[in-house]
């Protein structure tokens, strides 16, 4: 074991997979200066860097896959993906489908998302719920320096298309570039077990779809992923002194969702909050809602902290919009508990 | 006029016969109501097609666009696999999955896409990793000329370029996009704008296979040498199916008492209503329309047929071209009957 | 009262808010024959056609609005939508919001949706629960041809975007052009109710967001909208064979959902069906269970009837994709009833 | 040289010197920490802004990128709301809810936006209903030359071409995308491409306010005529702080020992590291990235500033712009003392 922050732990994920697979390269905006370490270990065939024309490069980035290749493009921000999200909807989600599943496209789509710095409503999207609905597609998110890598081994090594967006709250250069800008009078509320943490000594891909009990727990399910993970670590340490016993799981992938994980522990504790940074309606916490209804044979009480509205620039209210530990502790005391 | 073997000659007519018999014989399919949906057919643009795959060695790829049955067909697609996709058959190229907007071939490295303007993208892709694994590979990417005004396409241009990529962009143009034409909505000189992402450009005549074959013959030496770089040809030609079998438009044409009729009520309607734009204008709207239907008509003309085209003006090899045609028709219809047996047998569609 | 035909009534509907109000216009591939009557009437200043060219067009339409103008935008198929994906997310639904409120964008987007005709799965889609989960957007489907003429007025009247899909089983010429093709040997299972029917002299715009309750029942709520509650009829009256009483909301509005009908229905029936067109997960069906498990104290059944997959292009395949008579039928005995 | 009205120059002179004192202002807010996220200045641009600006006329309208400030400045929006906006105060122009990216005033008819290249589309719908209005109007959309691969801009220069409508599409060309120089992404000559749309487009030296003052004043009134047509110009000019504030870039050269060595240790390690490219592709690709920081350097430059250039050019008129710029300084500072005082007072940000 050793300890890592957050975006060193993929890029030496990214270093172990690209030294073991040549078919392995980067596609995007700016990559020479935001993969620079991988350029200068695998030159730049393996590091490409492109105009900022989103929607050819994802287009191109479908096609390279289907050639065989194992191509990573990157969308800078989540929130960009608007100008390309045909390359997503209609190609990459659908060729394997198309082709009677004989043809699969084994891409790897890399993008920064989340809020919580400062930057506006169009910069600090999630996003996830919203590509997910679309079959044909998965998407991943870790919370931590560990899964970071292990789950972008595993994007890698699908053999279909998965979203991998890791927070900017969580990796130290996206919040320098896009935060604090080399500032030392601005700060943000950075999980720091999200931030850093200890990693193993070689990245191993951990399994599709596979949900992470973070805390167990008998009287609440929070559900949760990326940076909420750690509000809801909060909040459920302050429950518990209101004698709330808190399980928490970290989804870690979108879609496909670990429904057994779910089901398994809203049985157990009939309550379930679904803290999602991502937007509130027709999306994950949702869905979680259908899965849990279609399951369980009983009552449940439901909840869910989420975005509901376009992320404001003001710092108070985005603080607000997006999911905090006390709107966390406000929904899980309105439960009932018997 | 250029010189080209006669071996090269009656290969292309076999591969322009071969795909448009298969069409007709969709076309005949369709009309029979074995075929839902949509039906775009490649009809009219066999002589681009064959003169460009006549050039492709094994591991080029190729995105198409809506009307994707002539390359699978000259490419060598199994046939009756093609076919049964087309009828949607559980037992065709792709279980039945995709039908003619949705065709794939890994095998050949053979795409289609209903989405205006992504064979651009698409075959840009095929490119980079044709130069990523330094083979000597191309990518083609069929398009409308409609599709010029697609921003991904627009975008892959520009990619190509910049990226020094082996795309042999292939435009295919009509001068209708549906119902539009698209010099009324498309600003400037295509040429010009293609050479201003910094690609080379060239118009050819896209009815006279062996002006494609020349063009493409000169184009592509170039461009899997190691020095990449995408290549671009606009060349002209015509669907006299109009966009889709039973084009709107185009039915005016051939059953005009029927279309007129069930047409006309309803605009006389509007043209007279109470409220609305200024009389002036709204004549000027119906004679637009009017004319529009009109001009249509020219779709239905075989005077730029290729292989009516390709006949004439090889009327020494009439002998063999009337021997492959022969031929091609029997294979294909034993096909079709060998296919409508499958069908028939297992009762679905 | 009289009777008409779907998109007779959609474009009766738009004559009579084209007289009454010079701002309103329309823009879109084809025009000029896709909408032949309405430039006849009103001249080519009010029917623009346009290039193939939807990121441009529709963010357009967006500034347009935003001048004060009613731009109707049309995208041929809602499929297209992802090539101009962003001026939704990131403009046309963030203007009032960036702005405080104080510029609004009253744009309305018109686009064919749905499947049943042998379109495959690039034509076929329904994705509004996809385009609801962008907040400042609202998402509206007609069932019938009095709602598809009083919900477009509704749209054109509403001061922001709304989202307005016609489809293609219910329309008759989208249906001529990419179905049948002027064939007489090709059928669809077009539902009769919902292609034609009685509609006012005078079209008035309906309340955004209300829902109807096309169907009164005490044992089981289905939640439709679009072709599939014709779906729902059709399976209520062979489960009143049964003794199940079903009661049918078409919910008219996927957002803003009209949660209080929702809530009405199923604290009666506590047993709920979403049928939705649109893909299954991440969408439509999951934030009605949400709805109903925030508010419901109780115990519900909840079972749902969407599209799971990528729309094969086989009919059979296709038709057991898209939510059909039997499987709402399977999903409804499934239930217990006591 | 070009003869203009001393009037003219002062008011240019006081329009640039406005925009350059508040971005000055704001990059002091920022650094104190009292602005959070990004912070795009248009310092650098204000020649193209101001040459532009003063030939606006009411009902103009103004789609801008990502660089919003300087427009909007000048344009005449209230000073105390934008700056108020753009520290995110509830009381700004949009009630603290969009920020320096994401500007708006309905009465002026200014946009912004922080997504590459949607200025376009805005413009031309905004010249849309301009035209529609049949008012003399027209829309003008600022971008970077980045953009200018963005298909969503590409597909805008066609539709106003093909819509013949009153768009002024300005590309501030600084050869700069955060860190990419376009040159090394974009194909062909940006002048060729638009031109190949079938604009008219003319590349200019963006430094110098009298130079796009006068092709400006050539430009619009044409677009202005009831033959409505697009316009493209091209102008350059240099961002001194960067792409944005903290350019991770310039950082480098302002403060080399912390940053060159946070940067240059895992970079050599990933150079040394065992796997990976041949070692000629390493030292190239190190290289490279050694040689962008040195080129990221001439940003820095002031010999591109279009204010100092300006008073080089008139030191004629040196009293009046020394008069011009204490008047600003005092009433901008003037604000920004009483908007500490409300944020202080009122306790949030
Ligand atoms: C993004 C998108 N927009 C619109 C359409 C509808 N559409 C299908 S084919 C077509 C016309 C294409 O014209 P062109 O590229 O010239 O090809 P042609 O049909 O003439 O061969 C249109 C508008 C589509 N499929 N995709
Ligand atoms: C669609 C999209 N892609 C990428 C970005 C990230 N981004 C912001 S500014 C920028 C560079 C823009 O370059 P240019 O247009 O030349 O403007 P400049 O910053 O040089 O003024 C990029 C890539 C974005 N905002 N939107
Ligand atoms: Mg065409
Ligand atoms: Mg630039």
């Amino acid at each position: 074991m050793r300890t890592m922050e957050f975006a060193e732990a993929i890029e030496s994920a990214l270093k172990q997979a690209m030294s073991e697979n040549p078919d392995i390269f980067l596609l995007g905006e700016d990559l020479h200066t935001l993969r620079v370490n991988l350029l200068a270990q695998f030159g730049k065939e393996r590091v490409q860097s492109t105009p900022i024309s989103e929607s050819a490069f994802l287009g191109a980035g479908v096609s390279a896959a289907m050639a065989g290749l194992r191509p990573i493009v990157e969308i800078m921000l989540v929130d960009f993906i608007g100008v390309a999200a045909d390359a997503l909807l209609n190609h990459a989600a659908k060729v394997h489908a198309f082709s009677g599943g004989k043809w699969s496209v084994p891409l790897v789509v890399r993008a920064s998302c989340g809020g919580g710095y400062g930057d506006g409503g169009q910069h600090e999207q999630s996003l996830w719920g919203w590509l997910a609905h679309i079959p044909g597609i998965n998407v991943v998110v870790p919370s931590n320096p560990a899964d970071a890598g292990n789950l972008l081994l595993s994007a890698i090594e699908a053999d279909h298309p998965v979203i991998y967006l890791e927070h900017k709250l969580l990796a130290d250069y996206w919040l320098d570039y896009m935060g604090t800008g080399g500032r030392e009078n601005v700060t943000f509320d950075i999980p720091e077990a999200g931030a850093k943490g200890e990693v193993p000594n070689k990245w191993q891909p951990l399994p599709i779809g596979e949900a992470k009990i973070l805390r167990e727990g008998s009287d609440l399910t929070m559900i949760s992923l990326g940076v909420s993970v750690h509000r809801c670590i909060e909040a459920a340490a302050i429950l518990t002194n209101e004698d709330i016993s808190t399980e928490i799981i970290d989804l870690r992938w979108v879609s496909p969702l670990d429904t057994s994980c779910i089901i398994n522990s809203v049985s157990k504790t009939h309550r379930v909050i679904v803290v999602d940074e991502d937007y509130l309606r027709f999306g994950l916490s949702g869905e979680i809602a259908a899965i849990v209804a279609e399951e369980i044979n009983s009552k449940f009480q439901f909840g869910r902290v989420c975005t509901d509205f376009t992320i404001p620039f003001n710092r108070n209210l985005e603080d607000n919009i997006l999911p905090n530990v006390n709107r966390i502790l406000d929904v899980a005391r309105a439960f009932t508990y018997e | 006029m250029i010189f080209m073997k006669e071996r090269t000659l009656l290969k292309l007519y076999e591969l322009m016969y071969r795909s448009r018999f298969m069409e007709e014989t969709i076309t005949r399919l369709w009309n029979d109501g074995h075929i839902y949906g949509e039906m775009h057919l490649g009809i009219g643009e066999e002589a681009i097609i064959a003169g460009v795959l006549s050039h492709l060695i094994p591991g080029d790829a190729i995105a198409t666009d809506h009307r994707g049955t002539p390359p699978f067909v000259m490419r060598g697609v199994d046939l009756e696999a093609l076919l049964l996709e087309i009828l949607g058959h559980p037992k065709g190229l792709c279980l039945g999955m995709g039908g003619h907007m949705h065709l794939f071939s890994q095998e050949l490295l053979l795409t289609s896409s209903g989405i205006v303007g992504s064979s651009g993208p698409s075959a840009v892709g095929f490119a980079l990793a044709a130069k990523y694994r330094k083979t000597n590979n191309i990518a083609v990417a069929f398009f409308g000329e409609g599709s010029m005004n697609q921003g991904m396409l627009l975008e892959s241009l520009n990619l190509a370029a910049a990226m020094s990529l082996p795309v042999l962009f292939v435009c295919k143009d009509n001068n209708w996009a549906i119902t539009t034409q698209s010099s009324e909505v498309t600003g400037g000189v295509l040429l010009d704008r293609v050479r201003g992402f910094g690609i080379e450009a060239r118009e050819i005549d896209g009815s006279d296979v062996t002006t494609v074959w020349q063009a493409v013959e000169t184009a592509i030496p170039r461009m899997r040498k190691s020095t990449k770089s995408p290549y671009f040809i606009q060349a002209n030609c015509t669907h006299n199916e109009g966009h889709f079998l039973g084009d709107p438009l185009l039915r005016f044409h051939r059953a005009p008492r029927k279309e007129f009729g069930a047409v006309t009520g309803p605009l006389m309607k509007s043209v007279l209503q109470y409220k609305g734009g200024r009389i002036d204008k709204r004549i000027r709207s119906v004679t637009k329309v009017l004319s529009l239907i009109a001009k249509s008509r020219m779709q239905l003309s075989d005077s730029k047929d290729p292989l009516l085209r390709f006949e004439k003006d090889n009327r020494d090899l009439e002998d063999q071209f009337t021997q492959i045609k022969s031929s091609i028709q029997s294979e294909t219809n034993l096909l079709v009957e060998r296919i409508m047996g499958i069908i028939q047998e297992e009762g679905v569609l």
